[in-house]
């Protein structure tokens, strides 16, 4: 339908067949915008959290050392202390992420969705999918009993002291 | 046919996007490059990794526990951080200084190095963060905007001492631990009389620090008190006077106002002429040198305690008369003073001061003197001005004087520590502008921080130079300006500063126009300070004491702990001032301007608040009647108070039975029958004990010697003698316990060997005196409950 | 599996020989699914003639506000500086810059202040992006500016264009506004103090009524402030406010005017241009146009849509892009000669001048950080306090009277200039700088005696002060009436008319009036920014401020 | 900024440390050692064997840190030596002591200037 306009001489205006200048042009520019954008990016993660580390010292170790269980509510976690040493167990759920309540018998019970793990934190009914995590502690420099939330080991570890 | 439209130049755009969007291109990687790669602290943490791997391998190698066991590569390069919500910080100060709690870490540079001191086991850097106590910028990232000392930022870092200024924000105690600067500012704020003119808050109390001025009239002679005024550092190079930049008709005022203060009794006493040598006598078994300075030694140090003032050249100053009347009760004249109430009769005042008139007089000085006109006495004009200066200088604020009191309308600087920084006044001075340094030139040189005082176009000269003559005292007496044409106002202005003693008096108006007339007289009257609207004296306090002060200043802050939970727990502090007896007794002697009872006092002499515990009562009773100097080493003892025999044996029972804590040394009441004096007294060699405390002549001359002789001493002197066996236990079981400072070491002997060598201690008895106290021996160095003898 | 399913079973029974058919052609589609995605999205490749190019433009929801060709002239430097694009450009990034900023700027007093200091030292990119955004919003407002003078300059304001030339005066208002909100975000000193004036401005017709006694059943200053503060004080009630206005109502607005600015762009005939040749826009097309302007676009507004031919022969035909779309042939006159299709030319045109504004922005942001004082302290003012530049030469006249210089005088200027089109009714020269050369010579006249009369009232006000100095009991109302920028109003109102009598030229008044009140303005702005120190005192230079 | 007028700078740890010690030494060991730690203190006629002359360079050479903080922590019996060098292990801690060592190091160097100085004098 638009053969009779491009027939008409007056409407073609020379377009440049190999038009290098204008591609390099064209594509530069993309470039630049696609980059912008991409830097905009990754601006929603800041170098830091506006939160604790989560390398967190609980304490001087010695503190710890012979008490069977020290709860650290603030922390979500439990710290065990048995002859082979210490070891710490989350209270944070594996199926969901709600924190786990320690019964009376040593065993654990998540509200949320019914989940139960045993003393060692391994999944005895419910939807939970894994254990409860096992974190690894370490001592810093300055003698404190350090727990890294990030670190997960397994549940045989102990923090000789 | 139309034309073949012509074709646009489309081209050149094509150049110029192109060029812009790399030119943008590149500047966005540029941006992108510093954003991620440059900053200074990636730096810092690779170096600290690198560290750490040294150390761990070291670690290794020598099979040594080491703090430091982690890998290079291990080691995450990220921003660290306290988080401190309740404080709205966050401190990402461990972003750079990373090593601060790895005490392996103490030989790194900064800023890898470990925080020095012990602090950090009581303040973690997780739970405290660090700007609480260093100030800066703890958001930032990059060192020059996190050490806060970028424009726009109020709360640089802290440097050196000044750090100690923020520990008042949660600990309040009057003492803040491991601050001793910081206590010695405000300690300084006291005695220096700083808030007997500002208001500081509850913090200070105001208390008056210089003499009391009722009878300083009939004290001094008008001629001392006029070179006082003017220079107090000519007669007392160590005075605690400030100096305020005062004309000499602002002195003459002041002084003839004082004059005035007399007390009629002292005036029209009787003198007789005392015995030099007898007052020499007293002045001894008094004991002044303990706490004033009355002589020099060869190279021109003064000699003598600081409680009280200096004595040299009180010959120059005091009348006689006064000094009698003073002697016989200094607590009427100075009622907060620490001198002791001596009980001196009339005539051995009269001669105490006969002998210090003479031995304290600069003769020279005093014969200078001689040769100097006769001062006139004051005119009722004079005086009103002295009254008048005497309010307006607020000389009050340190000066009880009847009919005069203090105002305290100096600025208050309850929370001069956290005024920011641009309400602070510097005037024309090239310091920074922080507050520490405002501060210190502040109490360095007040009027440093001040504008020069400088006609502005457009005012009328006379009438602001009037308006900014200071001490307004001096001119206000004038009234007002006149009328009349400027050159006769200016004229007005320079006889009234003649007249005032700011200017001398054959100065006159230079010729030519009234401008310039003026900008001479502003010249003149900014030479000699009169143009400076400051009140404040100049104190000239040493580099320390102004640190000291400019800490404790700065510690006068509005910022505090974001709740309770952050205050220190307040030690509490046991005033030992009881109603009783006692009481009345030791505020007459002022024992505690030497002793220490529990917390109150001062520790120039022994603590007593377990002396009943530490010495018996016999011992005690005669000791209060005859002091002797325990240490050979020492060559000041205990005035010679010639205490009334009822308050000797007040004094002693009291103490005996009040300055006592059961628990202490109980295990010696428990066990005492396992101890064996033989075996003591092998221990007493094998330890070393000799090589302090002597016994029987021989052996070092540290520690007093637990066989002092001191003849005519009517009880017994050795240590056997003296002390009692639950103290000597408690002192050897730990000497710093009971005495933090003491040099004796814990030898950290076990409970036997304790047990042994206070047996051998105890054995220790004066044997001249063994058979005359024969009765006493059961009890001797013992719990003695019996009476005293009589 | 299915898939190979149905292939080993294709040879069987018809039905299933259509099924696989219909799967064949199924899997067929899948495979050329990618392609015919991009065509259905995008319905042309690149251009290759003029037609195609036109084409292009019309289909593309971002390009059609574009027409398909367009004048030559208008795609010169000197006929617009590109002005408009840059500050679209300007408004784009402050939109997207913004936006992000969002993301960590917390609206309360006690983290506003925090929330910036995260912006900028723990947000990657955080630090560039509020530069960006500031250097944005100032560059914005020179370039609305300068947009708008140009505007009058070419009497584009004329003609069609008149209401698009009172909807850019909106514009610049919301600009205005839009910066002076955004001011306050940060909470620090300047922003605290900065909007504590501002909004004592708009208490300031209390001046007004209260000189007149009628403030209190009248106070229509006190309710606009505590409208805008929710408060008495600038606090967290303001701050609110102004996020919200900043961040959504006034954003919209814009963006709504903004629509309609670029919509009678096109509706009104592209750019203003001067008549290459031929009769200039004649009468009758001025009739036609006023009956656009009341709402009912006629055929004249159409013909306008492509680039409005001068003299319009034959105003019956149509020249819309309808005719483009439906192959009809358009209007073959010579004004078609100077036209050249959009794209690429205008395209290439608008971009290079983005990324130039971008570029311009980013070296800025890269080289000064955007500037944050101090935290907040309302205990403390800033010494002096100065508003943003744009609002300096307001502070000047607001030193004078509050409601003179921060209400009444901006009031009056600037419905004064969305009056000048409907006063200023001359057809000749549309399109073309200061009217010519006697434009050119009055506007020189006007800008030399503004400077005379600004400076020399500057000058005196500071050596001799003003009615108060001299008769201190006066009444405020006088002082409102009365003070140096009114002085100066009433001399360039007065002037105006005089050029206007003396040229026997609305459009020479118009040109002296609008040159009065730029010069002024920028006589103003820098006076105020560089000789004004503490306490609004005059000095020569900043190291002259007594430190304190 | 510049620099505060009260002039406080990072000082090196050592410096530090030898004027921390200096402290402790001047109110625990100078009454036996001697002010300038040339074993001539106040009490030093006292004691047989005399106290340690710490500006003795041969000494230095013998001993090393390890030594000398056995020797004062637990006293002089403990290596052999003398019982009128007290134990100070429970009175300083071991931080005080190192910096008391860290003192005592500059002893010979400030014996040589103080005799320098004296020669100079002469």
């Amino acid at each position: 339908m638009s053969t009779d306009l491009k027939s008409t001489p007056r409407f073609q205006q020379p377009q440049e067949r190999r038009d290098f200048l204008g591609l390099a042009a064209a594509w530069s520019a993309i470039a630049t915008v696609f980059l912008a954008l991409l830097g905009a990016l990754r601006l929603p993660a800041p170098w830091a959290f506006p939160e604790s580390s989560r390398r967190v010292k609980l304490g001087p170790v010695s503190a710890f050392k012979g008490i069977s269980i020290t709860p650290e509510p603030k922390e979500r976690l439990w710290v065990f202390s048995d002859d082979k040493g210490l070891y710490v167990i989350s209270a944070v759920c594996t199926h969901l992420g709600c924190v786990v309540a320690k019964q009376e018998d040593g065993s654990f019970f998540c509200p949320c969705h019914g989940s139960r793990f045993d003393t060692e934190g391994k999944v005895t009914k419910g939807p939970a999918p894994k254990p409860l995590l096992h974190l690894e502690l370490s001592v810093s420099a300055d003698g404190q009993l350090v727990v890294d939330h990030d670190k997960e080991v397994g549940s045989d570890v102990r923090l000789k002291v | 046919m139309m034309d073949r439209p012509r074709t646009y130049r489309v081209g050149w755009l094509k150049v110029v996007l192109l060029l812009s969007s790399v030119a943008s291109f590149g500047m966005l990687l540029l941006a992108a490059y510093q954003e991620n790669f440059t900053a200074e602290w990636r730096t810092h943490q690779q170096e600290f990794a690198h560290v750490l791997s040294v150390k761990a391998t070291a670690a290794n190698e020598t099979s040594a526990p080491a703090g430091a066991s982690v890998k290079a590569s291990d080691y995450p390069i990220e921003i660290r951080q306290a988080f401190l919500p309740e404080w709205d910080k966050v401190d990402r100060c461990i972003t750079c200084h990373v090593g601060i709690d790895n005490p392996a870490m103490q030989d790194q540079p900064q800023p890898l190095t470990a925080h020095p001191g012990d602090i950090l086991q009581h303040h973690s850097a997780d739970r405290y963060g660090c700007t609480i106590c260093h100030q800066g910028q703890g958001r930032a990232t990059d060192k020059e905007a996190a050490h806060g000392r970028v424009p726009f930022w109020d709360e640089p870092l802290l440097t050196g001492d000044f750090i100690q200024s923020t520990c008042t924000q949660c600990h309040h105690d009057e003492e803040v631990p491991q601050a001793p600067v910081l206590n010695r500012g405000r300690q300084l704020l006291s005695e220096l009389g700083c808030v007997g003119c500002h208001k500081t808050g509850e913090t200070l109390a105001a208390e008056k620090v210089g003499p009391q001025l009722d009878s300083v009239g009939s004290k001094v002679t008008r001629k001392w008190l006029h070179k006082w005024l003017a220079d107090p550092g000519k007669y007392l190079p160590e005075h605690k006077m400030p100096q305020y930049p005062l004309p000499s008709g602002a002195i003459d005022g002041l002084a003839a106002f004082l004059m005035t203060a007399r007390d009629d009794k002292i005036d029209n006493a009787p003198q007789p002429k005392g015995d030099y040598d007898t007052g020499a006598d007293i002045y001894r078994e008094s004991q002044c040198i303990v706490c004033h300075v009355t002589k020099l030694d060869y190279a021109d140090n003064p000699v003598g305690g600081h409680i009280g003032p200096s004595l040299m050249k009180i010959g120059n100053k005091i009348n006689q008369k006064w000094l009698v009347a003073f002697f016989q009760n200094p607590h009427s004249f100075l009622p907060h003073t620490k001198m002791p109430g001596y009980h001196f009769s009339k005539k051995e005042a009269i001669n105490l001061s006969q002998f210090a008139i003479e031995e304290w007089t600069d003769y020279d000085l005093q014969d200078a003197e001689a040769e100097e006109p006769a001062l006139p006495t004051g005119t009722p004009q004079q005086i009103a001005l002295g009254k008048r200066l005497f309010a307006e200088l607020d000389c009050a604020g340190c000066h009880e004087l009847k009919g005069s009191p203090a105002k305290r309308d100096a600025p208050e600087l309850t929370f001069i520590g956290s005024t920011p920084v641009h309400q602070l006044t510097f005037g024309d001075a090239k310091v920074p502008r922080t507050t520490p340094d405002f501060l210190y030139t502040k109490l360095k040189s007040p009027r440093s921080l001040h504008h020069k005082f400088e006609l502005h176009p457009g005012e009328d000269p006379v009438d602001a130079i009037w308006e900014n003559l200071r001490p307004k005292s001096l001119f206000s007496a004038s009234q007002s300006l006149p009328d009349g044409a400027e050159g006769e106002r200016l004229a007005w202005l320079l006889e009234q500063a003649k007249k005032a003693g700011v200017l001398e008096k054959q100065l006159a108006l230079p010729s030519g126009t009234t401008a310039k007339q003026a900008h001479w007289l502003v010249w003149a009257l900014n030479e000699v300070g009169a143009l400076n609207p400051l009140k404040m004296p100049d104190f000239q306090p040493s580099d320390q004491d102004t640190e000291a002060l400019a800490i404790a200043l700065m510690s006068l802050s509005e910022v505090g702990a974001p709740s309770k939970r952050f205050d220190a727990p307040r030690r509490s502090k046991t005033v030992f001032d009881p109603k009783d007896e006692f009481g009345k007794l030791e505020r007459h002697y002022r024992c505690l301007s030497c002793h220490k009872i529990r917390s109150s006092g001062e520790l120039l002499a022994s603590d007593l608040t377990y002396e009943g515990n530490r010495v018996n009562r016999e011992w005690l009773y005669h000791y209060l009647n005859q002091p002797y100097s325990m240490r050979r080493m020492l060559t000041i003892a205990m005035p010679i108070f010639h205490f009334p025999d009822e308050e000797s044996r007040l004094m002693s029972e009291y103490m005996a039975n009040v300055f006592v804590d059961s628990d202490l040394g109980a295990a010696w009441k428990r066990n005492r029958d396992k101890a064996d004096a033989g075996r003591g007294k092998t221990l007493f060699q094998a330890k070393g004990c000799m090589a302090c405390h002597q016994v029987n002549g021989t052996g070092g001359d540290v520690g007093p010697s637990l066989t002092t002789q001191v003849p005519e001493f009517p009880h017994g002197t050795w240590v056997g003698d003296k002390l009692k066996g639950e103290w000597v236990y408690a002192w050897l079981e730990n000497p710093q316990a009971i005495l933090p400072d003491t040099i004796e070491p814990n030898l950290g002997l076990s409970d036997q060997e304790i047990l042994d060598l206070t047996a051998f201690v105890l054995s220790l008895k004066n044997p001249q005196f063994q058979k005359k106290n024969n009765g006493d021996d059961k009890n001797n160095g013992d719990n003695n409950n019996g009476q005293v003898k009589k | 599996m299915q898939h190979n399913e149905s292939d080993s079973q294709r040879p069987g029974e018809a039905g299933q020989a259509v099924a696989s058919g219909a799967l064949r052609e199924l899997w067929t589609n899948l495979l050329s699914t990618p392609q015919q995605f991009f065509e259905s999205a995008v319905r042309h490749g690149r251009p290759t003639s003029d037609r195609a190019a036109s084409q292009a433009v019309f289909n593309n929801v971002f390009l059609h506000i574009l027409p398909t060709r367009i004048n030559r002239h208008a795609l010169h430097v000197r006929t617009t500086f590109g002005l408009g694009v840059i500050t679209l450009v300007l408004f784009f990034l402050l939109v997207v810059t913004g936006v992000a900023l969002m993301v960590y700027y917390k609206p309360s007093t006690a983290q506003a202040y925090d929330s910036m200091k995260e912006i900028h030292y723990i947000v990657p990119t955080g630090r560039f992006m509020r530069n960006i955004h500031r250097w944005s919003a100032h560059a914005m407002v020179l370039a609305v500016i300068l947009h708008m003078a140009r505007a009058f300059y070419t009497a584009a304001y004329k003609g069609p264009r008149r209401f698009n030339w009172v909807i850019g005066m909106i514009l610049f208002v919301l600009t205005l506004m839009l910066s002076f909100t955004g001011y306050l975000l940060p909470w620090d000193q300047l922003a605290y103090w900065a909007v504590t004036i501002g909004s004592e401005i708009a208490e300031s017709p209390r001046e007004l009524t209260d000189a007149l006694g009628v403030t209190s059943w009248f106070d229509i200053g006190g309710l606009i402030k505590r409208l805008m503060l929710g408060a008495n004080q600038v606090g967290e009630e303001a701050l609110i406010r102004f996020y919200v206005l900043h961040v959504v109502v006034l954003p919209v607005v814009m963006c709504i005017f903004l629509v309609v600015h670029f919509w009678r762009i096109r509706k009104d005939g592209g750019l203003a241009k001067p008549p290459e040749s031929g009769p200039p826009e004649s009468t009758d097309h001025e009739s036609g146009q006023q009956s656009a302007e009341s709402g009912e676009p006629g055929a004249a507004a159409q013909a306008a849509a492509l680039e409005s031919p001068p003299g319009a022969v034959g105003s019956a035909k149509t020249y819309g892009l309808m005719a483009v779309v439906r192959g009809r042939t358009p209007a073959v006159d010579r004004s078609m000669a100077h036209t050249v299709p959009t794209w690429p030319n205008a395209i290439y045109a608008i971009a290079a001048l983005s990324m130039m504004t971008f570029f311009v922005i980013l070296c800025l942001a890269h080289c000064f950080d955007a500037p944050l004082k101090e935290h907040a302290n309302p205990a403390v003012p800033e010494n002096p306090a100065k508003a943003p530049w744009y609002f300096l030469g307001l502070q000047e006249l607001v030193s004078y009277s509050a409601f003179m210089g921060g209400v009444g005088i901006p009031t009056i200027v600037v419905l004064g200039l969305m009056l000048v089109p409907y006063l200023d009714r001359e057809k000749e020269n549309s399109g073309v700088w200061f009217s010519g050369r006697r434009g050119r010579r009055v506007c020189l006249l006007t800008a030399l005696m503004t400077t005379c009369s600004v400076v020399g009232i500057l000058a005196f006000t500071i050596n001799f002060g003003w009615l108060r100095s001299w008769f201190p009991n006066i009444p405020q109302l006088m002082i409102t009436l009365v003070n140096p920028g009114t002085v100066l109003l009433a001399l360039f109102m007065g002037w105006s008319f005089a050029v206007t009598k003396q040229t026997n030229s609305t459009r020479m008044g118009a040109l002296a009036v609008f040159t009065c009140f730029l010069v002024a303005f920028a006589i103003l702005t820098y006076f105020a920014t560089v000789y004004r120190g503490p306490n609004w005192g005059f000095y020569w230079s900043h190291s002259d401020w007594p430190v304190h | 900024m510049q620099k505060l007028a009260i002039g406080h700078d990072q000082q090196s740890f050592v410096a530090a440390s030898q004027a921390r010690g200096k402290k402790v030494y001047d109110h625990y060991c100078e009454i036996c050692h001697g002010a300038e730690g040339q074993g001539d203190g106040f009490n030093s006629a006292m004691l047989d064997p005399p106290p340690r002359n710490f500006a003795d360079e041969a000494f230095w050479k013998r001993v090393n840190d390890e030594q000398l903080q056995t020797v004062i922590s637990r006293g002089g019996e403990s290596v052999g030596k003398s019982v009128l060098m007290p134990a100070w292990g429970r009175t300083l801690d071991p931080s005080q002591i190192t910096d008391v060592i860290a003192f005592l190091r500059t002893v010979p160097a400030l014996a040589k200037k103080a005799a320098a100085a004296e020669e100079s004098e002469n």
